[in-house]
């Protein structure tokens, strides 16, 4: 199995955001990203999904550490001032390298 | 005290006493789609009857209503309660809008005492979502620097948003099948309605209570904003009923509607456009204070301030 | 137009629009199971009383019909609308077979019209929703090469999926409680029926709505495709009824089964089956085109067609 | 056999031939959430007329069931099944507590029949959720090394649990609103009750299909236990009935609660209190083998064992 | 903390394939996987999840180098030609290295 | 894009535990923690989410690496003899050391 290192980033945060994020990352050269529901805590307390203003979404996007770095940076300065976010990176290999 | 505000009880006490009890959250969107369907097409179907030129000016003047609210709580938020004008648009925008929720509970309120009202009222409900937000927003960001509002957006957010397109799509479908023509859903959307109602207060009364401890973080003001303000609402709502010449029944209604704040389209649209306030604020104000004291004690009281407008006027 | 059909163009309009009001999904395969188990069961209570006789070779028409209708899209699909021979299964097999909401609508025409049909129809519901998965397939693979059809795992896709499964659950349910055994439970299976169709074609038209963008990438042949095949294959639909001696409604009926094109029952079939067509192709055409046009002009059209084709035949 | 079981076996069927059909978990839970309301709420309208000093020494005498059933069966776990603690106190917890969808299954029985009984036997239900799941555990536990219960929490589990919250939020609110209260709520939660019932049966069919494979892992002496402990259980149920003058109706009903598992209250609670035990082995019997046996043979022959008792009593 | 080192496969496709690839994987030597309901958007367009023909999985293996190797060349010489199919490997510890 | 080495924990059980989990980890140092519904199969057999007592969950930590050692010993420890548990540990950066 030969794979191609890319990055992954993890984007845990508010569920009023999935559009604006789903925009933006593809503005800032994502391939894709792949979104969840869940739920949690942190520093802004629990969020337990149980109506509309309290859900949380997890966004998942592969790329290139050039394009995962310009998406984290982005959120950082655009969304974290103001919204429940928590965020990070890993390592991943991907078989197909053109894709992502 | 009628039986859907026991549902709304039942939760309250099921999650203050620590049980773990959730409604599904797509029962709860179910609930909330059926409601406001619902409602819409109940006043669509009563729309067709009714002449432009009364219905008309009233329109305005509702609008008007929604405008004003936000612009009278504004400055008691800034000044007595000492709140950023982030925070104070955002909850101006809330109690300035409406909870269709507590408008459903008012009418059951009516109907189960056989009072009659404007039955196309909740044309007056979709008319007083938008104004408020708009408003609250442009106080919070006004000569503020920053990034400037998106309101093409925002329109899109609110105008599309769940609570309108639903309340207008209701009121078109009535409008357009009339009496005659909803008879074959009537079973689902009219028969079922109080229960629903009550499954749906059952689940708000489980989000109330989890948001009843947030408010000791925010202290005593907010408590009496959250019981203060739908009070002085609701006087202002009657003097303009009383202007618009609405029936007792109708000028309960509207009374209600300035009273309630909304928990639906403002939370969505705020978080969006005004990121900068804290929204667990004005959750806890509106869903952990006013919701509950309108549907207990707020209704009646309204009922009977209407009431005594009524003899003040000499009506 | 019906009311439940006012709620299909509320869908869509909100969708066309670009409002992002979502039905959850639990919500949609709720509905789905309740259409689904109501229609079959509706049809297992009158099959009761049905001789063998009459219903045997009905039901063998019915069948010809399904394994007809893709061998006729087939040849047009590969020569005029020169796709491939995989994306011809696919969209031959979505049309040759049977969409039980469309059907759902038709029932609700005919009632609310008081014309009488056979009521042991859903029966030809079930029959038609494998034959044309079975010969579009076919169709798609002979003689290509490449891995051979799973005839198994196919059968099992499709002989117990949630379509067959809940229609002929419901059928049998309603052939073994008969008509005074399914009285406790009319309440929710019958009452509500429109009421829950209504709902569910709102959500179809969010559906529909969705799909409309993506008949760009496809092209005119694929709109005039969507609307043509429906009504040849009503043509089709009314010949074999009036061969089968079928009443007035249910010719109109049968047209309707033909006209329509599934959207459950073989997507999911043909994904495992034929995985090489594209599945954006067959359903962009059968909910963003056909649908839409069934419910709203070819169920009143095929109603005419049958009517015309009744004054033909001299009855 | 009443058309709400035969939704059942169309569950249960549909899985043991292999189908995939699936309800969303949420419409489970919603059907759950409901059945649970609307049983509370139809028992406590009942109460109100009630005086306590009849239902007080019944309410006694039910608990006690709940306690004893649990003792009975420990030993037979231990001896004739040769379980560890843990797995025979589990069994008995969940044999002892009792089934609310069964409990619903006996009231269709006897109302289809005609059949009248004491209208608050909702409390009953109530009463023995938690006795027998307290002793199962200590019977587990007794003696034993390893970590002691956590008490405070087990009654939080139990006590402001689903079934208990709601059955006895629905008493309450029945009881406070009465006869005339519930009326605009009941086109939801009594007449649609039975349809309602059908729903969730059809999942409980699907779900204990799922169960029938795991029964070979676990041998026969779980199947005889799933069939002989409901019977006895029965029969000891229905000599407290006599003892307690209940009526031919409630004498059934008794001997329903006694002999049907528990599902829903008792799993969440052991897999907590009672780690060790293994969870596939309880449920496996009370879903893949009581539930069964109970709604379709157990409770005719929990009618006919009622009778015997009454001629036998001489009444 | 004494952890060994296992492969970790995340495969994000069209829920048409869960019951297949759940069969594979066991096939393939994989003690486990776990399968979680997602929606998002990549080169074959938006899959938001709104119904039944519309909905996207995402399936974790955790396994042996080998096996999530074998794994992830059966995905992509089997799936990834007809099917919308994300697939990425990364590194994991796992504290007891026989369950997996 | 300056990141910050964390330690991810993955614990993937019973429905149950959602609580007790989300207890024990905030009281082990973690700052949050996050919650998805998933189903699954391993060696206690196949979880298939259908009913309320065959739920399971994902849940996810980030935390130092003390932090996340002391909860998997935890988990280890309290929950696996007894529950269907797996759990793995993976390297993470996030952007804002001090939220973790
Ligand atoms: N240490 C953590 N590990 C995993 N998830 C976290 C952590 N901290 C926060 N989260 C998630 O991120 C969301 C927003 O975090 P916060 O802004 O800290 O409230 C929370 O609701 C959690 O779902
Ligand atoms: N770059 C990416 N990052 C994260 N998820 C992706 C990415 N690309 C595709 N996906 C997911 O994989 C699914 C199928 O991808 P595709 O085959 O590219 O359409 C999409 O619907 C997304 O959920
Ligand atoms: N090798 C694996 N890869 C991914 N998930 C697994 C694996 N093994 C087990 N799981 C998940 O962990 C849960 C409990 O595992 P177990 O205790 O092995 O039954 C399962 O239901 C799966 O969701
Ligand atoms: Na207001
Ligand atoms: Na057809
Ligand atoms: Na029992």
């Amino acid at each position: 199995m030969q794979t191609h290192a890319k990055k992954l980033l993890v984007v845990i945060t508010e569920g009023a955001l999935e559009k604006l994020l789903a925009r933006d990352v593809r503005r800032l050269g994502a391939h894709g990203y792949t979104v969840s529901d869940v739920r949690g805590g942190g520093e802004h307390g629990e969020r337990a999904a149980d109506w509309e203003a309290d859900r949380s979404i997890r966004m998942e996007v592969i790329g290139d550490e050039a394009v995962i770095g310009s998406i984290a940076e982005h959120i950082l300065a655009t969304y974290c001032p103001n919204y429940a976010v928590s965020m990070y990176v890993s390592d991943c290999g991907v078989l197909r390298p053109h894709k992502f | 005290m009628d039986v859907v505000v026991l549902f709304f009880l039942l939760g309250l006490g099921a999650r203050l006493a620590g049980s773990d009890l959730r409604l599904p959250e797509a029962l709860y969107e179910a609930l909330s789609i059926f409601l406001l369907l619902a409602i819409g097409m109940k006043g669509g179907v009563e729309l067709a009857g009714q002449p432009l030129a009364t219905v008309g000016p009233q329109a305005i003047a509702v609008i008007a209503l929604g405008v004003l609210l936000p612009l009278v709580a504004f400055p008691i938020l800034r000044s007595v309660g000492r709140l950023n004008r982030f925070d104070a648009g955002a909850l101006a925008a809330h109690y300035g809008s409406v909870s269709v929720v507590t408008f459903a509970v008012a009418i059951t309120f009516l109907t189960s005492r056989g009072v009659d009202y404007e039955a196309y009222f909740p044309v007056f409900v979709v008319l007083m979502e938008a104004p408020a937000i708009v408003v609250g927003i442009v106080l919070a960001r006004r000569g503020a620097p920053g990034k400037p509002v998106a309101w093409g957006a925002l329109a899109h957010e609110v105008l599309l948003g769940k609570s309108i397109v639903l309340l207008l799509g209701g009121l078109a479908i009535g409008w357009i099948a009339g009496p005659a023509g909803v008879v074959p859903i009537k079973a689902l959307f009219m028969d079922l309605f109080k229960g629903v109602l009550a499954l749906f207060l059952l689940e708000m009364g489980l989000v109330a209570g989890s948001r009843v401890g947030e408010l000791r973080r925010y202290g005593v003001f907010l408590v009496a904003f959250g019981i203060g303000m739908p009070v002085l609402s609701a006087a202002i709502g009657i003097a303009f009923a009383t202007a618009m010449s609405l029936s007792p029944g109708g000028t309960m209604l509207l009374a209600t509607l300035a009273a309630s704040a909304s928990y639906i389209a403002a939370p969505a649209a705020l978080r969006i456009a005004l990121p900068e306030a804290n929204p667990g604020l004005s959750i806890a104000a509106s869903l952990g204070i006013t919701f509950p004291f309108n549907i207990t004690l707020g209704i009646p009281l309204y009922s009977h301030m209407a009431g005594w407008a009524a003899t003040l006027g000499g009506r």
